[in-house]
């Protein structure tokens, strides 16, 4: 069975800055890495290129056995990225909407209000997304992400700003795809929230991972103990 | 720089090794002098123009030089959309400046040519104003290198707009046949044959050779400065 | 999505439907450029001397230059629009086909630009006395031909100015020198339009556009991809 | 800072630098608006029919018009640059009074325009075969006061368009009907002075001029800090 | 002796929301408040009341006695925003720089320093903003709002973003202004991190304080619960 998610020695420079550096590992559906690692250490790059955003330097990246940026592996990926990538001037009802029609989905309407309901934005869902606070607009940012059911969650820090409701929503949200067979991937600061969830845990340090390995055996206060060691 | 191992990003630029004459340029720099003065002082001055023909043996040359090196800038630019060579991007900066330069030449060539033959520096006819078209286009160009630091994106841009730019040139080139111009027909690339005298003849193919090696000693400086100017940017990017 | 054209049709049509609801969620862009194209045809009028120029002189020149420039204002917007909080990321991920982004954005133009033009057609018409008449038609025509032209390119040196800093100055930059090949027909045939010159004349600059139009077409549509790949 | 006016110019000038700065850095926004002067008088030529029209008449508008719209282009770039992220914010937040943000921004976009101004005047006359001579220094004087007066309510509305999302299509709707009373003095005096009608004529204009420019500087360094308030 | 920060029935509304309701509070020096709140609460938009960003559709907000947005008033204060606000073309040494110049600082390049090393950014200091990681920028960020060394800080989500490193030092950052004399109000939706900090601690909801007291009685644990039953 080929794995889900599959990177092959995955590089990306800007200039002379190896942004990330020879990384390779696979993820299977039900999989969740949390990928840890001090600023710069090239966690946001590495999920930009896992989308198809970035084209690596070298290296490949596969979901499904499929190379990216090809129509047929995107239509799999759901990116929660640090900026919102939401129209400002339409209503999160629309934003999402538009998406849904980008991917084809079969019932919007239904996948739509699903999404929305899940962040608990569906009463805030039609007023244009400027007006909404910073929390509001990520809500609706994680709902324009998973309106697909995407079989690959690509998550960049993606508890930022939410509030405690949010939070708890979104977990649930992460742990429902794990369980219906997706793989993720959840970039945080935050060793707990990122070892709640994981089935394998990362530690990235200039473009590479310093540290690998399964999360069942890890002790979070130990792990916490040992990631500052490595990072310093 | 040596092609990059599998498996790995490509390595930093490596400045060139700058040391003693630069003999290309003193080559190309003799050869031109040696014909103007073949263009000034052997060569009989025309019958109908006069001394002011002789400004075709800088304004012809001119601008087939730049014509060269702006489709070689262009053609470069495809290539490098397909290996990703930095080297060809580098030639296709360097190319294309020259190559405007070469084209400001005719911009400055013509009209002075253009005062003693029509009475006016500047009239708007096809090829004359294609031209300047062309000079825009690629100063357009030029100006978008400027405009992004990112080096990739910069190569993928101005790979686009150099290849969409070189497009005009069969559309300068072929201007005199579509439309009524006030310019002459060709001459030299006439189908027909060169409609010039022997003399002539050797004195603009001379010129032409020199203004092509020009172009060579040009871009290989120009090149130089490129690469050492990436150099200088990956030394003081990594060093951080 | 069987049929690859077809697909690239499809989310074309969603793209450029959702720019066309922003636009008229915000309104302001379209009545702005129109506002905007009468502006300047009013300034037109007072920098020129009407005593020493006569209007029918001047109709051309002013219906054309005023198009190129507000079409060229009206292009920013659809790239600007996703350039805010990456929202072309967004498109980027989607499973669409990159020429889909391309049809998408330059149907949205095209349904921009002549709709302005509907509007200013007539009121340069109005202002400068014009003796439209027949020759209504077969300018509207010319003005449609041009718009093709002009938006192909707009639409991709738009979408490749909207992510250096400099949009504003960058695109009239790179995009004018290819307006011009397009421009000169398009106000050549209207003065002969006008002049009431014979269609048979009109044809040979109408040749000249279409061919423009064919061969940007084509070219941007081409072109895009490797604009974005990255 | 004791003296508040001193105060005011020294923050400006701060501010000017800084926008001077990005400018150099990104070095295109100046060379872009160059080379767009030099294609609109190209677009303009080329609309017309020069048999119809002689360029001595052509010239005084080419020149405006292209002024003003270049100038409106450049303009754009003051406030983009703070629209950014917030930046306008972080001036705001700054202990500086809200008219150094006018002068400065002002000051930064006169320096900008001018320049542009000191390459596109000899393109024009060399262009259009203008017989400037003598009447080179009273042109680029009118150049000088009409900049001021264009950069002034340019400024001002350039800042109240950045906020709104239609930037590009505003800023022209709100600033060009200011425009017309700047312009139209120009160009009469530049037609005036390349004409080679005596000074005492073209003085009538150039007080117009003057007029608006002190009138619309302090009218808008006022009006500015109330277009933020909020 | 008048209060460092003033609040008085500040009220601010959007269209028919009022985001902030009737807000009135005081903070001495060594003052530091920690506001807490669900999604849509209004401390943005509280905190921008007080920088003097937004006008108070009611109510008066004063720095030491002085009426915002004065300038003697606004020389005072320091924001961290959500937004980085920073000129991405220029680098972060050049950013600071501007600011300390608009701040008329006596020794800027001693303040831009000091400023970037202690948010331990001096060493990429002088790259574009632009190529900077997201938790780098906001260093950068925050090393602007501090570089005037403000007397009072105000602080909407500042460790978003952060690495470990960066959290410990923006804290350590907080902590010294504090002592030194300032006033703090710290946004987060993380109560222990708010509360290491605080003096005071506040929880919004619908623009007005629900609950607000000094911290130094307050159990973490308790406060946690007590705050779910307010905001659900
Ligand atoms: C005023 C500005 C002028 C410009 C921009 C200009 C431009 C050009 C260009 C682009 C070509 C190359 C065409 C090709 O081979 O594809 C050319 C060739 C030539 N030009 Fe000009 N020209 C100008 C003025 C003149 C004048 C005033 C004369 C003489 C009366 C002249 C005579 C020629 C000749 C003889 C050729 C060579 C054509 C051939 O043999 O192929 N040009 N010029
Ligand atoms: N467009 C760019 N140009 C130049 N350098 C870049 C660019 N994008 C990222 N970098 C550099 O690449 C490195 C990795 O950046 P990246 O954003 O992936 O870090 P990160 O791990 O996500 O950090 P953070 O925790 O701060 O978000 C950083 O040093 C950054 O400065
Ligand atoms: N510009 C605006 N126009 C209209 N409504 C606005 C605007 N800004 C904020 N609001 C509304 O005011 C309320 C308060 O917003 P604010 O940003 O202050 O919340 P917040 O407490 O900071 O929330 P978060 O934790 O999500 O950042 C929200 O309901 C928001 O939708
Ligand atoms: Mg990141
Ligand atoms: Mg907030």
């Amino acid at each position: 069975m080929t794995a889900l998610v599959h990177a092959t020695a995955l590089v990306r420079t800007f200039g002379t800055r190896r942004a990330v550096d020879d990384l390779s590992f696979s993820l299977d559906a039900g999989d969740c890495l949390a990928l840890f690692g001090p600023n710069g250490a090239g966690k946001t790059t590495a999920l930009r290129l896992l989308a198809g955003l970035l084209k690596p330097s070298s290296g490949t990246a596969t979901i499904d056995g499929i190379a990216l940026p090809a129509t047929t592996a995107r239509v799999r990926v759901g990116l929660i990225s640090h900026r919102v990538m939401l129209y400002d001037a339409l209503t999160a009802r629309e934003n999402l909407r538009f998406t849904a029609a980008l991917y084809g989905l079969a019932a919007p309407e239904d996948a739509v209000q699903r999404a929305l309901e899940a962040l608990r934005v569906a009463d805030r869902a039609d007023v244009p997304v400027r007006a909404l606070s910073r929390g509001l607009q990520q809500r609706v940012a994680i709902a324009r992400a998973i309106v697909h059911t995407p079989d690959v969650l690509l998550c960049d820090e993606p508890y930022t700003g939410l509030d405690e409701q949010g939070g708890v929503a979104l977990t649930a949200l992460l742990r429902e795809r794990r369980e219906a067979g997706a793989a993720l991937i959840v970039v945080t600061h935050n060793l707990q929230e990122g070892l709640a969830l994981a089935t394998q845990a990362a530690i990235m340090r200039n473009g590479r991972f310093v540290r690998h390995e399964p999360s069942a055996g890890v002790d979070p206060l130990r792990y916490a103990a040992e990631y500052r060691d490595l990072v310093a | 720089m040596t092609p990059a191992p599998t498996g790995s990003a490509p390595a930093p630029t490596a400045p060139t090794a700058r040391t003693g004459i630069d003999w290309v340029a003193v080559v190309a720099a003799l050869v031109t002098v040696a014909a103007f003065v073949r263009a000034i002082w052997f060569t009989p001055p025309d019958l109908l123009q006069g001394y002011a023909q002789k400004i075709m043996y800088v304004h012809v040359p001119t601008i087939w030089v730049a014509f060269l090196a702006l489709g070689l800038s262009a053609l470069a630019g495809a290539f490098w959309l397909f290996l990703k060579d930095p080297r060809l991007d580098r030639f296709a900066e360097s190319s294309a400046e020259v190559g405007v330069v070469f084209t400001t030449g005719v911009l400055i060539t013509g009209p002075i040519w253009a005062k003693p033959i029509w009475g006016a520096w500047w009239v708007w006819d096809a090829r004359l104003t294609l031209t300047l078209v062309l000079w825009f286009l690629f100063l357009g160009y030029l100006v978008l290198r400027g405009a992004i630091d990112d080096r990739e994106l910069r190569a993928r841009y101005s790979a686009v707009v150099g290849l969409l730019g070189a497009l005009l040139i069969p559309f300068v080139h072929l201007s005199v046949y579509i439309f009524r111009t006030q310019h002459p027909m060709p001459v030299v690339a006439n189908p027909e044959g060169i409609q010039m005298p022997a003399v002539m003849q050797v004195t603009f193919f001379f010129s032409l050779f020199a203004f092509t090696l020009m172009y060579v000693a040009f871009v290989r400086a120009r090149m130089a400065l490129a690469t050492d100017r990436d150099a200088l940017e990956d030394a003081s990017t990594a060093e951080r | 999505m069987t049929d690859p054209t077809r697909g690239i049709l499809v989310s074309a049509w969603v793209i450029a439907r959702k720019d066309l609801a922003i636009e008229f969620r915000t309104r302001s862009a379209f009545l702005s450029a129109i506002v905007f194209t009468l502006l300047s045809i009013v300034v037109f009028f007072f920098a020129w001397d009407p005593t020493a120029v006569g209007p029918l002189d001047l109709a051309p020149g002013v219906l054309w230059v005023t198009f190129t420039f507000s079409g060229m204002l009206g292009l920013h917007r659809a790239f600007a629009v996703e350039a805010r909080d990456g929202a072309m990321d967004a498109l980027l991920l989607a499973p669409v086909p990159r020429e889909s982004i391309f049809l998408g954005k330059l149907l949205a133009n095209l349904a921009f630009v002549l709709g302005v033009q509907t509007v200013a057609l007539p009121a340069v018409s109005l202002f400068y006395n014009l003796p439209l008449g027949a020759a209504a038609l077969p300018i509207a025509g010319v003005l449609v031909l041009a718009s093709i032209g002009l938006v192909s390119v707009g639409t991709l040196f738009a979408g490749m100015t909207a992510n250096t800093r400099m949009t504003e100055l960058l695109l009239p930059v790179l995009a004018l020198p290819f307006f011009i090949p397009v421009v000169i027909p398009a106000a050549q045939s209207t003065a002969d339009l006008l002049a009431g010159r014979p269609l048979a004349d009109v044809f040979v600059w109408l040749r000249i556009l279409l061919a423009f139009d064919l061969v940007f077409l084509f070219a941007c549509t081409v072109a895009f991809p490797f604009t974005l790949e990255d």
